[in-house]
C-alpha cells in the first residue's frame, strides 16, 4: 500500500469525510471563484475581514479528497490572521507543496498532514486550489478597498 | 466474465510487442494501462524504425540530390503511403500535421478564417473534444461566424433530430467526432456527412479515437476532412494527419507559410508547391511519419477488423465487470454493437481523481478529469469522470484488476 | 590546410558518438556529411533517451494521476528547462512548436494577423529563410500589411544603412535571422533588435542556425520572439522552439486551439491555460521534447563555445580549401571570425545539381539548390547554389574529401 | 564510379555541352514558363504548330546538365510530331522515369540515354521539366485556338 498511506493520511480523509468551514458567506468582504483546468474541480472562497483580520472564511465547490481536504483544513489555519498573516501562511504552504520548505506544524496545523501531497505534482495543484484562491481574494479585498478609499 | 477465448485477438501474445507491456513494474505486479484513449502503447517495431530511420538514413527530405537525402525522403513518403492506404485516401490529399489538433486548426485557419462571414454557422456537437471546438471558436471570433453545439441524448447519443434542425442553409461546416473519446460512443458519420452535404455544408470528422480501433474508410464516409493522430496508434508523438479531399486543399489557401510549401518565392509574393506539400512547411516530422508508416503495417498485420472484434469483446467483458462494481455509474451506450474502447463512469462518494490515484497503487492507470470534452461534462451534470479505455493489448485480466480495484477504492475511502 | 590539432574539439572522437558517421558506408569509405544546415546528425544518447522514454514512461502528459503520466511530463517539462536554460530564457517563456516554420508562423497568425492592419510595415532581409518570409506575406495579404525586403551587401551582409532607413514609425515587426543558411553571416541581432524597439516595433530572431553552433543568449539579445529548431542541433524532428517574451505570451490571443492549452471551454467561449502551455495545443511532441532535452544537455557536455571555436577553425581550413578548387566562386563572408558553419559557392561550368550528385558518389554530402532563399538567390544573380555546411562533428578530413572531389568534378563534366 | 557512369551517360554530356533547339521562338504559337521548386531550375518553352504538326520547338532556361541535356533531346525527339503523337511521346517518357515503363528507343531517340535517371528521384524532376513543359505548352495552345475558334 505503501505510497497510498503516506498521501492519503487519516487526518485528510478525515477532513474530506467531515469538512469544516464549507460553504458561502452572507455579506463577504471579498469572494473569488476558481478552478483546476486539469480536472474541472471549482473552489469557491468568501472572507470576511474585520480589522485587517480574516473574521471567517469559507471555501464551497465539490472536488477530490486532497482538493476538500485542504479547503477544510485551509480554513481552520487562516481563521483570525491578520492578512499578511494569512499571506504568509499561503506563501509557506505553496512551497511545501513545492518541495521548497519543511512544513512548519504550528503555522499549518492540521494541514501539516498534506507534506506527503508534494511526491504528487498533479495532485499538488489539488491540494493548491483553494489556498492560491485565498491570496488571490486577499489581493481583491485589498484592491476593491484601496478603491473605495 | 465472458470468456477470454472468445477474444479475436491473442492480446496477451501481443503484449509481448510492447516493451513497456512487457516489463515486469517495479512492485512485481503487470502494468493494467487502461488509458489508451489518451495515447497508445508502442510496439518494438515502431521504435526500431525510427531509430533505424536515425541511425541509417537521416538527412532532410525532398531537396537533396544525395543518396541520403533520397533515402530519407523514401522512407518519409513510404509513411504517408501508408497512412494513405489505412483509410482508404488518395496520398495527395494526405498532409502530415503535428498532431490531430493541428489538423483541425489547419482546416479552422485556413479555410475557415478566410471563408467564413458573419452569421454562417458551424455545427459541433456537445460530445466534442476541445480541440474540435476551440479552433472553431477561435476563427468565429475573427469572422463574426457563429459556434452552434448539437446536444447529446441522455443515452450519450448525439440527438440527430436536433441535428437536422440546426443544419440549414447558413451552415457552413458541420465537425463531428467518429467515436467519442469520453462516452465511447460510435457517431454515424456517414449519415451526417450526407446530411451536411444535403445541405450545401462542408464537413470534417475527427476520426482520432476510430482509426486507431476499427476498419475506417475514408471514401465510404465521404466528408470533406478527416483527422487522426499518431500516437494513439501505436505510433509516435509528433505526427498527426488530415486526409482532405484534393480538390480543397488545390482551392485552400496555405496555412503555414515556410520551406517546401513553396514553388516560388519573390519579395512581391509567392506560389505554392504541389499538394499535400503545399500544406506541410517547413521540415516535417519526418523520423514521425516514418514511425507512424510501421505502426500502419502493424495494425495491418494486427488487422483493424480483428481489432474491432477484440474490443467489442472487451467491451462486453468491461461492462459486466464494471456492473459488479457497488455504486458505479456508467456513461455511453451500453451496446457493445454501438461504443468504442473508452468507458466513463462514476463512483458514488469517490472523486475521479482518488479513483485514479487509488487504481494507480494497484498498478491499473486510468484517467480521471474532463478529458478536454468540458461541454460534455456540463451537459452529463459532472465535473469529471473517470475513464477507463482499452486496446488491441487490453486482456480480460486487465479489466478485472480494473473492477477488483474499484471495489477496494469504493471501500478505503469509506463511501457512505 | 590549416593544422587539425589546433582545432578546439576532438571531432574524431565525438563522430564516435554519431551512429550514422561511426558507421562505414556500403563501399567502405567514411561518410563526409557536409549538409549539417539542413539537419544534424544525432548522437545515440539522444536516440536512447527517447527509446527510454517510449520503452519506460510513455503516457499523456499534464492530465494523468498515475505514475506513469507523471513520469512522462516531468520528463517532457525537463525537455522545456533545458531548452530555456540553453538560450538563458525563462522556461514559462519557451513555448514548443512542430519547428522552426511553426515558430515563427504561430507569430504572425496569432499577433500578426490579428494586430496588423492596412500599411503597417514588417521589415524582413533579402537573405531570410522562406519561413521567415513567407508566413509574413501570407498575413500581409489578409491585412493590408506590407512586407519590406532590406537588401544584402555584395559580401554578404545585412545592409545596414539601408535597415535603418526602413525602421520607421509604421513598422510594426522586424524579423530578422541571426546566421544566414545560405551564406553563414553572422548578423548583429543584438543591434538590429535595439533599432526596432527605438521604433516602437517588435522583433524576432531566426536563430535556427546559431542556437546549435554557438553560445546564443537570449536575455542579452533582448528581442520579442526567437526561434530555433530541434533537429539542426542533434535533436530529434517534429519540435521547434518559440522563445517569447512572457509579457507578450499572456496578452496575445491563441493560435492553435484544442486540447491542453484551455482552462475552460464552455458552449458561449473559452479561457486559456497558463503560459507556456495556452500556446502548445493537442498532444505535444513529448518523445520529441525529451530527445531536444538529451541533445540540449549533449551541448552542453561539447560546449557551445567549444563549438563555435571548432567551427572557427573549420572555416579557416575551409575556405583555404576552397580557394583551391579552380573555378569556385564562394558567396558570403570570408572572415571566420564574422561566419557560421555554412558555405555556399559556384563552381564554374558546373550546375549545383551536379555538383551534389557527383560529390555523393564520392561519399561527400552537400546540398544543392535555393536553400529556401530564393530572394537571396535573385539578390546574387543565381538560381541556385552547392552549399557544404559543417558541424561539431566536421573533421578537416572531410573538408579535404570535398575539395578533392570539387576539383575532379570540374574535370569530370569537362567544365570550358 | 558506377552509379555516376551510368547516370552521366557520355551522350547526356554531350548534349549539355551542345544543346540542340536552345532559345526562343519568334511568333510561337503557346509559350510555357515552368520551374523546379526544389532547385529553382527555369525552363522556357516555346512551339510553333503548323497543321496540326510541331514545325519547330525550343527550349530556353537554365539548369543542370540532366535538365538542359533532356531539353535538348526533347526538342529533336518532338519535332515534326503531330500534337497527340507528341503527347504520346511525354507520357512514355514520364512512365520511364518513374520506372514505370521500358523505354523504346524508336520513339526517343537520344533521350533513351536517359533511363539511368529513374534511379534518382530527385533528378528525375530535372529531366521531367522540360517535357512536361511541351504537355502543359500543347494544352494551353488547344485551349486557345479552341476559344479563338
Ligand atoms: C535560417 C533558417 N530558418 C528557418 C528554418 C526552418 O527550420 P524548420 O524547417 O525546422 O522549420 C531553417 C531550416 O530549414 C533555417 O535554416
Ligand atoms: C476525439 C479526439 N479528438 C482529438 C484529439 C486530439 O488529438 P491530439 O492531442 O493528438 O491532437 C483527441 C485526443 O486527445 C481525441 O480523443
Amino acid at each position: 500500500m505503501g505510497g497510498l498511506d503516506d498521501l492519503y493520511q487519516q487526518l485528510i480523509l478525515d477532513h474530506y469525510r467531515n469538512r469544516r468551514g464549507r460553504g458561502r458567506l452572507e455579506g463577504a468582504s471579498a469572494s473569488v471563484h476558481e478552478n483546476n483546468p486539469v480536472c474541472g474541480d471549482e473552489c469557491f472562497l468568501d472572507i470576511l475581514v474585520e480589522d485587517g483580520r480574516l473574521a471567517d472564511i469559507r471555501a464551497d465547490g465539490d472536488g477530490c479528497s486532497i482538493s476538500q481536504a485542504a479547503a477544510s483544513m485551509l480554513t481552520e489555519a487562516a481563521r483570525g490572521r491578520d492578512l499578511d498573516d494569512a499571506l504568509a501562511l499561503v506563501e509557506h504552504f505553496r512551497l511545501v507543496m513545492h518541495g521548497d520548505a519543511e512544513p512548519e506544524e504550528d503555522l499549518l496545523g492540521d494541514a501539516v498532514a498534506l507534506e506527503g501531497v508534494a511526491r504528487y505534482p498533479v495532485r499538488v495543484k489539488c491540494a493548491l486550489l483553494s489556498w492560491l484562491a485565498l491570496r488571490d481574494c486577499i489581493a481583491e479585498y485589498r484592491e476593491t478597498t484601496a478603491m473605495g478609499g | 466474465m465472458g470468456n477470454p477465448a472468445q477474444i479475436a485477438l491473442d492480446s496477451a501474445r501481443l503484449r509481448a510487442e510492447f516493451p513497456i507491456l512487457a516489463a515486469p513494474r517495479p512492485d512485481g505486479g503487470a502494468l493494467h494501462y487502461l488509458d489508451s484513449a489518451a495515447t497508445s502503447q508502442k510496439p518494438q517495431r515502431v521504435l526500431d524504425a525510427m531509430d533505424a530511420y536515425y541511425r541509417e538514413a537521416n538527412a532532410n527530405v525532398h531537396r537533396g540530390v544525395y543518396h541520403l537525402a533520397a533515402e530519407a525522403t523514401d522512407r518519409f513518403e513510404a509513411g504517408r503511403d501508408a497512412a494513405a492506404r489505412l483509410v482508404n485516401h488518395p496520398r495527395e490529399g494526405t498532409v502530415f500535421t503535428k498532431n490531430a489538433t493541428e489538423a483541425i486548426n489547419l482546416v479552422a485557419w485556413a479555410w475557415g478564417a478566410r471563408e467564413l462571414t458573419a452569421g454562417d454557422e458551424v455545427v459541433v456537437t456537445m460530445m466534442e473534444h476541445h480541440s474540435n471546438t476551440v479552433p472553431w471558436q477561435l476563427v468565429a471570433a475573427m469572422t463574426g461566424a457563429v459556434v452552434r453545439f448539437c446536444p447529446v441524448t441522455p443515452e450519450g447519443d448525439i440527438d440527430m433530430d436536433a441535428l437536422r434542425g440546426m443544419i440549414g442553409p447558413r451552415t457552413r461546416m458541420v465537425a463531428v467526432v467518429h467515436v467519442s473519446n469520453t462516452l465511447g460512443t460510435i457517431n454515424p458519420v456517414g449519415e451526417i456527412v450526407a446530411m451536411a452535404h444535403a445541405e450545401g455544408s462542408l464537413t470534417l470528422v475527427d476520426a482520432t479515437q476510430s482509426v486507431p480501433h476499427m476498419p475506417v474508410d475514408a471514401a465510404s464516409i465521404g466528408s470533406d476532412f478527416i483527422v487522426f493522430t499518431g500516437h494513439k496508434m501505436c505510433g509516435p508523438t509528433g505526427i498527426g494527419v488530415l486526409a482532405a479531399a484534393p480538390g480543397h486543399l488545390r482551392a485552400m489557401e496555405p496555412f503555414l507559410g515556410g520551406g517546401e510549401m513553396i514553388s516560388d518565392v519573390t519579395t512581391d509574393g509567392s506560389t505554392w508547391n504541389d499538394i499535400p506539400w503545399k500544406f506541410e512547411a517547413g521540415t516535417p516530422p519526418i523520423a514521425e511519419a516514418v514511425g507512424l508508416g510501421e505502426a500502419v503495417r502493424f495494425l495491418e498485420d494486427v488487422g483493424p477488423d480483428r481489432i474491432r472484434a477484440h474490443e467489442q469483446e472487451i467491451a462486453r467483458v468491461m461492462l459486466d465487470a464494471l456492473d459488479e462494481v457497488p455504486g458505479l455509474t456508467l456513461y455511453g451506450p451500453r451496446d457493445p454493437q454501438r461504443r468504442g474502447a473508452s468507458f466513463s463512469f462514476a463512483l458514488d462518494g469517490v472523486h475521479p481523481h482518488d479513483i485514479g490515484q487509488f487504481l494507480d497503487s494497484r498498478g491499473v492507470c486510468v484517467r480521471a478529469g474532463h478529458h478536454c470534452t468540458k461541454p460534455l461534462m456540463r451537459a452529463l451534470g459532472v465535473q469529471s469522470t473517470a475513464r477507463a479505455s482499452a486496446y488491441l493489448y487490453t486482456t480480460a485480466d486487465d479489466v478485472i484488476a480494473l473492477r477488483d480495484a474499484l471495489v477496494e477504492c469504493r471501500q478505503w475511502f469509506g463511501a457512505a
